[in-house]
C-alpha cells in the first residue's frame, strides 16, 4: 500500500475519548493520508483486547498497570503523554460550600468516590490519606465518569474525579481544587505488531509536544508531562 | 323459573336464529344436522358465545338483551352448560374438576370435595377422581363434565350432546340420572341430542334446528307422524314425500303418483311409515292401491327389527321382521314389489 | 412418550449450541485460579456481595412479577389500541444501554428526580445508595422478561376453558388464579427464570441508581467486574461462584415448578 | 370475546408497572437535548454504529435462534439426565457478568483461546475485532433467550397432534417443522424478540471480545456508552433512538408474526 | 394384508389385554363400556400408545414386537387412525388439515389440495375448507378428522367413534362412504363405536372389550342370540339371566326360577328376547309356564316398538307396540302380569 494510505489505530483511554476527537483531526491534517482510527474504551478491556491481538498500533493507558500488563507486547518504554489532576467536583454554585479535601469528612455531604480498584479510585484514596481527612462514601463508583455523574445528576453533593471530566460537563458541576499533589498519568506507547513504528512514534511524538497534541489535550484539562 | 330466549348470530356462512321458551322442569331437545347452529344457541343463551341480536331472561330476569344493552357476564348468569367438547381443566384433577365451581363460589375445599365426589359417584366415574382428565376416556370425561356441570346446581341447564361418548348402558343410566336431577329440582333444560332415544325419554318438547332455523317444535310422536324435512323425517324414520294433492291423489314432486283415502288441495307431505311398506316377491293382487316395483339399496338392522332401503320410480324405506327377510330372500341389488294401502297414507298440507 | 425421535439436525446443532456455549465455560474453568478459591470465597467482602445480589435479585424479581405479570395481561387481553405504547414502553428497559436506564432512573426517581423529590420532600425517603436502589434498578431490567413471558403464555390459554370457568360461576379474578395462570405456568416459570438471571447478573442500572458501596450496595457482578481490574482471576472465580449459585437456585426452583404441575 | 373484562388488581398493579416505567422515560425525555437531536442523529459515526447494531442484532438472533432453538428443545424433549448440564449451560451467558462472558468468549474464540487458536492456524481467521466478533459476542448474550422460550413453548403443545401427525406419516423432521414449531410459535417470537431486544443492546460483552472500532465493530450501546462519558445529552438522544428502531423493528415482525397466525 | 395384533397395557387400574386378527377388507367393530380400554387398544396398535407386552404385524411384517424389541414408529406403521377427540392441528385450515398426510409425503400443494377437496366433499364439509378448526362444529371436526384420515389411504384402519358427533342422517351418508372406500381398497379396519346399528351395518363381527378383556367376538346375530356378560345383553337388548340348570329347569342365581324346554345342567345362561315377553294385565290362563307379576319401571319408545322396563321378582325388559301401550293403559309404576312361554327361551352353558 502506498505511504498516503496508511491506518494507525490509537487505543485510548475512555476518559480521553473528547480530546482524541480533536487530536485525530488535527493529527491527519498534518499528516495527510494517515487515518487516524481512535478506540476507545476502559483500558482494562483495551488491554484484554491487545493480549488478544487486537489490531492496536498505539495503546494509550490511564493505569499503568494495564500497561504492563501487556509489557512483552509493547515497541520501547511506555511514555507519559498527559498528566491529570483530581478536583472535587460539586453542583454549580457549590452550593454545599466545600473548600477541601477536610471538608468532605461532614456526615450529612453525599460523597461519591470511585472504587479505590480503579486508578482514579486509588488516587482519590492516596490523596485523602496524605490529606489525612477521614470520609464515609455513600458510593464506589467502579468508573469515574459514573461518580461525576451522581453530582451532575444532583445526587451526590460531592465526588472526586479528574479535573477533565469536570472540563467536559462544565456546565453541569463546578470543580473545586484540591491541594495534595498526587500525579495523575497516562502513558503511551506503540506496539510491537504495529507495521507503521514511526508513524506510531511520530503520533506519540504529536502528543507529546506542547505546541500541538499537548495544547489540545491542554485545551481538555489536561496538563503536559 | 322459566328460560325465555331469543337468540340471533350471524356468521358469514350462516345466521342463527332461534327463539325459545322452556318452563321450569321441561326439557327441551334440540336435534339437528352437524352445523346446524346448535352449540351456538346453547353459547348464546349461557353468555360465552356472540349474540348479535336478541335476548336471554331467566325467571323474568333480562340477563342479556341486545336491544336494551343489557349483558350479564357468564359467571353471574347461574346457567350451567356442559359443553360438546368437556371443555375439563387439564391443570385440575377430576375431583379439582367438579369441586371448581363450588370452590369458585367460596364453598370450603372439604365440603366441595364431599360434594363433587357424590356427583362423581352418581355419574359412575368416582374411581377415577384423582387422575389429570388426560388419563380419561372419551366417555369418563363426559361424565366428568356433567358432574362438574349439575354440582353447582344451576337454574337452568343447557347440554350439548351430554352422552355423545357413553356407552349405551352408561347412557341410560346417565339418562336416569338427569331424569333425578330435574325431578329434584326442577329447572328449565335443553339438551342437544343425535340420539332419538335420549330425546324421547327425556324431553316432551323436541326442537329440531336447521341452517339456523327452528323447523320443528312438537313433540316426538307429532313429528314422527307429520315431519316437515326431509332431514326429520329421516330421523324419525318416515318416509316424507313432496306433491301436488287433488282429492285423493297426489301428484309427486319427483315423478309418479300416490293414491290416499284424502289429500289436502294444493302442495302438501306426504309421510308413509316404513312398518306400513309391504315387500312381495311378485306383484300383488289385493287392495293396495299403491305399488311399486323397486330395487333394494340396502338393509340395516334397527333393534328386532330390520329396515329396508328402496330406490326406483320412488324412494321408500320399509321396515320388515328379520323372518321376512329370511322367507323373502331379500338382500341388496334384488328387484321387489312394494305395496303401502291408501288408509295407511298420512297427508298434510306443506 | 414414544415416537419422540429427536430430528438429527436438532441434534446436531444443539451439539453446536453446546461448543459455542461449553467451550467459553471450560476456558474460564481453566484459567480459574482453583488454589486460590477457597481463600477467594471465604472472604468477607464477597459473602457480602453475594448475600446482596441474592436478596436484591429475588426482591427484584417479585416486584417484576408482581408489576410486569399484570402489563403482560394487559399486553395479551388488554384494549388493542393500548398495546403499541404498552409494548414499546415494556421494550424500554431491555433496549436502553443498561447505564442509561439507570440514569433515567435517577431522573425520575433519585432525590432530584421528578418523582423522587417529591417522595423525599414527602417522606425522607431516597432511594439511591440502598438496598431498595437495587431492587429497583434491577427489577426495572427484568421486568419485561416477566411481561413479555406472561402476554406469550397467556396467548396460549385457551378462552374455551376460561369460558367454562365462568359457565361455573367464577368471576374473573378467579379464573386468572385458578385457570388461566395455572395454565400459563410454564411460561410464567420461564419468565421469572429469566428475569431473575437477569436481575443477577445486573450491572450498569444498578451502579449508576443504586451505587456499589461495598456491604450496602456492592452485588456480585460489580465486585467480579473490580477484580477484573486487577485481579482477573479472582474475577473468574466470583462469576463461577455467580454461575453456581443461579444453577443451584433455578434447578431447585425448577424441580419446585415441574413437580406441582 | 365475551366476558374477559380485566380484574381490577391487575389494572391496579399494571397502572403501577407503567408508572414505574413510564416515568424514567418521561424524565429522560424531558432532558434530552431534542434541539440537537438533528445534528447528532445526522452524524455519519451514529449512522454507522447503527448499521452496525443492526446487522450484528439480526444476525446475532439468527445464530442464537439456530443453536439456542434446538437446544431449547432438547431441554424440552431430550434425554432427561442432560438436562440439568444443558441447563447451566444455558444458563451461563445470562447469569455472568457481560464483561467475564466477554473475556470466556476471548479464552475459547480469541486468537490465542483454545479453540480460536486452533482456527487461527487452520484458517488464519481470526473472530474478535471483526463484525463477526460482534455477532458472536451478541449470539452468545441472546441464546439463552430463545432456548428458554422454546423450551417453554414446547412443553405447552399437545403431544397428541404430533402423534397424529406421525400417524398421517410425518417424520419426526417434518413433524417438527410443521406441527411442534407453529403450534410453539408464540412463545419462540416472544424469545427471538427478547433475544433481539438483548443483543441490540448489548454492550460488556461486545466491547470486551470485538472492541469499539468506530465502523467496524463500535455499536449503538458503546457509541451510547462513550457519549456519556462528555456529553449526556447525546447519549439521551442515542438512547432514544436506539428505543424507536427497536420499538419499531419489534412492531413491524410483531404485527406480521400474529397476522400470520 | 392381515392386520395381527396383540396388545397388552398394564396400567395402575387397568390391564388391558388384547388379541386381535383382521383380514384384509373385513371390519371388525369394538365395543364396550366406557374406559374398558378400545382406545388405548386402538392406540397401541397405531404406535402412539404404551404398549407393555405383545405384537403388531400387517401383512407378516413386524411392526412392533416387545419380545422382539421391535418398534417402527407410528409414522412408519402406515396405518391410519381417526382419534376419539378428533385431534385436528389448530394452526391449519381444515384443507390444511385434510392436505396434511399427503404434504408430509411429499406430494405437491397443489396436488394434495386437489385431493383434500374431493374427501371433505365426500363427507361433506368441502364447504368449510378455509377455516380453522375452532371454527368448526362437533359433528363438522368430526368428518374432517376422517377425511384427514382416509386421503392418505393407510394399508390398515382403526376409527375411534367416528361417527359419534355425526348426526343421524349423516351418520348413515358417513357409514355409507365408509363401505365405499373399504370396497375401492379392501384392508383390515376396525372400528370402536357405541352404535349397534354402526356396528351391525358396517361389522361383520363384533368384538366387546370389557375392563380390558374381550368377552365377545362374533357376529353381532350370535351376541344377540348368546350374551356372556351383562353389558353384551343390555346392548343387545336381550335379558339375560343366570342360574343353575337342571333338565328344563334352572334356578336362577338371583333368586326365581324359569322354565325352558331344555338346560343344559350347570351354571347357564339364559336369554330372553323382549318381544317374546308379553304383557297382561291379569294373570293369563293359557300355556306360558313363567309368568311373573312386575312393575313397570320405564318405558322407551325404540324405533316402532316401544321397551318396557319391569322390575319385582325378576328384572326383564319386554319390547311392545305402541298400540298395546294404548290398549292396556301401560304406565310406568303399573302392576302387570309378564309371560315368556318356554319355547322362546335360550339356554346355553356360562
Ligand atoms: N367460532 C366460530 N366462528 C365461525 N364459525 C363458527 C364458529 N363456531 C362454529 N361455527 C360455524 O357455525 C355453524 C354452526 O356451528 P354449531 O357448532 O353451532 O353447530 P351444531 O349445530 O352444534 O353442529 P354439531 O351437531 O356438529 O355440533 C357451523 O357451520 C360452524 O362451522
Ligand atoms: N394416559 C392415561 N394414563 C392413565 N390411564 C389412562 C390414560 N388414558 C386412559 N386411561 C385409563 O385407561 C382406561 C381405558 O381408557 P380408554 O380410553 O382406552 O377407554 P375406552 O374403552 O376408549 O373408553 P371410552 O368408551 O370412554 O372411550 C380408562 O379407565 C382410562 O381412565
Ligand atoms: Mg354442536
Ligand atoms: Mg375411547
Amino acid at each position: 500500500s502506498q505511504p498516503e494510505d496508511r491506518k494507525l489505530t490509537v487505543f485510548a483511554a475512555a476518559s480521553l475519548v473528547d480530546a482524541m476527537d480533536d487530536l485525530e483531526a488535527t493529527f491527519e491534517s498534518s499528516h495527510p493520508g494517515v487515518d487516524l482510527v481512535i478506540s476507545t474504551a476502559g483500558s482494562q478491556q483495551l488491554a484484554a483486547q491487545i493480549r488478544d491481538g487486537a489490531p492496536a498500533d498505539v495503546f494509550v493507558s490511564a493505569d499503568l498497570r494495564q500497561l504492563d500488563a501487556v509489557g512483552d507486547q509493547l515497541a520501547g518504554e511506555p511514555r507519559v503523554v498527559a498528566t491529570n489532576q483530581l478536583v472535587i467536583a460539586v453542583a454549580p454554585g457549590n452550593p454545599s460550600a466545600i473548600g477541601g479535601l477536610s471538608d468532605l469528612a461532614a456526615r450529612d455531604l453525599v460523597l461519591v468516590l470511585p472504587a479505590p480498584d480503579v486508578p482514579a479510585g486509588a488516587y482519590a484514596r492516596r490523596a485523602l490519606l496524605s490529606a489525612g481527612v477521614e470520609v464515609t462514601p455513600d458510593d464506589l463508583t467502579p468508573d469515574v465518569r459514573g461518580a461525576l455523574s451522581k453530582v451532575a445528576l444532583g445526587e451526590a453533593d460531592a465526588a472526586i474525579v479528574y479535573r477533565t471530566d469536570v472540563a467536559a460537563r462544565a456546565d453541569e458541576v463546578d470543580a473545586i481544587p484540591i491541594d495534595a499533589e498526587v500525579a495523575v498519568e497516562y502513558h503511551g506507547a506503540a506496539l510491537e505488531r504495529s507495521p507503521h513504528p514511526e508513524l506510531a512514534g511520530e503520533l506519540l511524538d504529536f502528543l507529546t509536544d506542547p505546541e500541538t497534541g499537548g495544547a489540545i489535550l491542554a485545551d481538555h484539562g489536561f496538563s503536559s508531562p | 323459573m322459566t328460560l325465555e330466549t331469543h337468540v340471533r348470530v350471524e356468521r358469514p356462512d350462516l345466521t342463527v336464529d332461534v327463539a325459545l321458551s322452556v318452563d321450569p322442569g321441561e326439557v327441551v331437545a334440540v336435534m339437528g344436522p352437524n352445523g346446524a347452529g346448535k352449540s351456538t344457541l346453547l353459547a348464546g343463551i349461557a353468555g360465552v358465545g356472540p349474540l348479535t341480536r336478541g335476548f336471554v331472561r331467566l325467571g323474568g330476569t333480562s340477563l342479556a338483551d341486545v336491544e336494551g344493552h343489557t349483558d350479564l357476564p357468564a359467571h353471574e348468569r347461574k346457567i350451567g352448560i356442559v359443553f360438546q367438547q368437556h371443555r375439563l381443566f387439564p391443570h385440575l384433577s377430576v375431583l379439582g374438576n367438579v369441586a371448581f365451581g363450588l370452590r369458585a363460589r367460596g364453598v370450603s375445599r372439604s365440603e366441595a370435595q364431599v360434594a363433587a365426589t357424590r356427583w362423581l359417584e352418581r355419574v359412575g366415574v368416582a374411581d377415577r377422581a384423582h387422575v389429570r382428565p388426560d388419563q380419561l376416556s372419551g366417555g369418563e370425561a363426559q361424565r366428568v363434565a356433567l358432574a362438574r356441570t349439575l354440582v353447582v346446581e344451576p337454574e337452568a341447564l343447557l347440554l350439548d350432546e351430554p352422552f355423545a361418548a357413553a356407552d349405551p348402558s352408561a347412557r341410560s343410566s346417565l339418562r336416569s340420572v338427569l331424569s333425578e336431577v330435574l325431578a329434584e329440582s326442577p329447572r328449565p333444560t335443553v339438551v342437544v341430542t343425535q340420539d332419538l332415544v335420549d330425546a324421547a325419554s327425556l324431553a316432551a318438547r323436541v326442537v329440531i334446528v336447521e341452517r339456523g332455523r327452528v323447523t320443528h317444535d312438537s313433540s316426538l310422536a307429532d313429528i314422527a307422524m307429520h315431519p316437515r324435512t326431509r332431514w326429520a323425517a329421516e330421523l324419525v324414520g318416515v318416509n316424507l314425500l313432496r306433491g301436488q294433492g287433488h282429492a285423493d291423489v297426489i301428484d309427486l314432486a319427483d315423478g309418479g303418483r300416490i293414491v290416499a283415502v284424502e289429500a289436502p288441495a294444493g302442495r302438501c307431505f306426504v309421510a308413509i311409515h316404513p312398518t306400513a311398506v309391504a315387500l312381495y316377491p311378485e306383484r300383488p293382487d289385493g287392495t293396495p292401491r299403491n305399488v311399486w316395483p323397486l330395487r333394494i339399496e340396502a338393509l340395516e338392522p334397527l333393534g328386532s327389527r330390520v329396515r329396508v332401503a328402496l330406490g326406483g320410480e320412488i324412494e321408500l324405506v320399509a321396515e320388515v321382521t328379520p323372518a321376512a327377510i329370511t322367507a323373502l330372500g331379500l338382500r341388496e341389488g334384488r328387484q321387489v314389489w312394494a305395496a303401502v294401502k291408501a288408509t295407511e297414507i298420512t297427508t298434510y298440507p306443506a | 412418550m414414544r415416537s419422540r425421535h429427536t430430528p438429527l439436525p436438532v441434534t446436531a446443532l444443539a451439539v453446536a449450541g453446546v461448543v459455542f456455549l461449553g467451550l467459553p465455560l471450560l476456558a474460564l474453568l481453566l484459567r480459574t485460579p482453583w488454589d486460590r478459591a477457597a481463600e477467594l470465597l471465604g472472604a468477607p467482602a464477597v459473602r457480602d456481595a453475594l448475600r446482596i445480589s441474592l436478596i436484591a435479585s429475588i426482591l427484584a424479581v417479585a416486584v417484576a412479577v408482581l408489576l410486569g405479570g399484570p402489563l403482560g395481561y394487559v399486553l395479551a387481553r388488554g384494549p388493542r389500541r393500548l398495546r403499541g405504547a404498552l409494548r414499546a414502553l415494556v421494550l424500554l428497559p431491555l433496549v436502553l444501554p443498561p447505564v442509561v436506564g439507570g440514569v433515567a432512573l435517577l431522573l425520575a426517581f433519585g432525590r432530584r428526580g421528578i418523582a423522587g423529590a417529591v417522595i423525599a420532600d414527602a417522606t425522607g425517603v431516597t432511594l439511591p445508595f440502598s438496598l431498595a436502589g437495587v431492587v429497583m434498578a434491577e427489577a426495572f431490567v427484568a421486568l419485561p422478561f416477566v411481561a413479555l413471558a406472561v402476554e406469550a403464555g397467556l396467548r396460549r390459554v385457551d378462552p374455551g376453558l376460561e369460558q367454562a370457568a365462568a359457565t361455573l360461576g367464577a368471576p374473573p379474578w378467579t379464573r386468572l388464579r385458578r385457570v388461566t395462570l395455572p395454565l400459563a405456568a410454564p411460561a410464567l416459570g420461564a419468565g421469572a427464570a429469566l428475569a431473575w438471571a437477569r436481575a443477577l447478573g445486573e450491572f450498569g442500572a444498578t451502579i449508576t441508581f443504586a451505587g456499589s458501596l461495598p456491604g450496602v450496595t456492592e452485588t456480585m457482578p460489580v465486585a467480579v467486574y473490580l477484580e477484573l481490574q486487577g485481579d482477573p482471576g479472582a474475577a473468574y472465580v466470583l462469576s463461577i461462584l455467580l454461575l453456581a449459585v443461579s444453577v443451584l437456585v433455578l434447578g431447585v426452583t425448577g424441580l419446585r415448578v415441574r413437580a406441582g404441575r
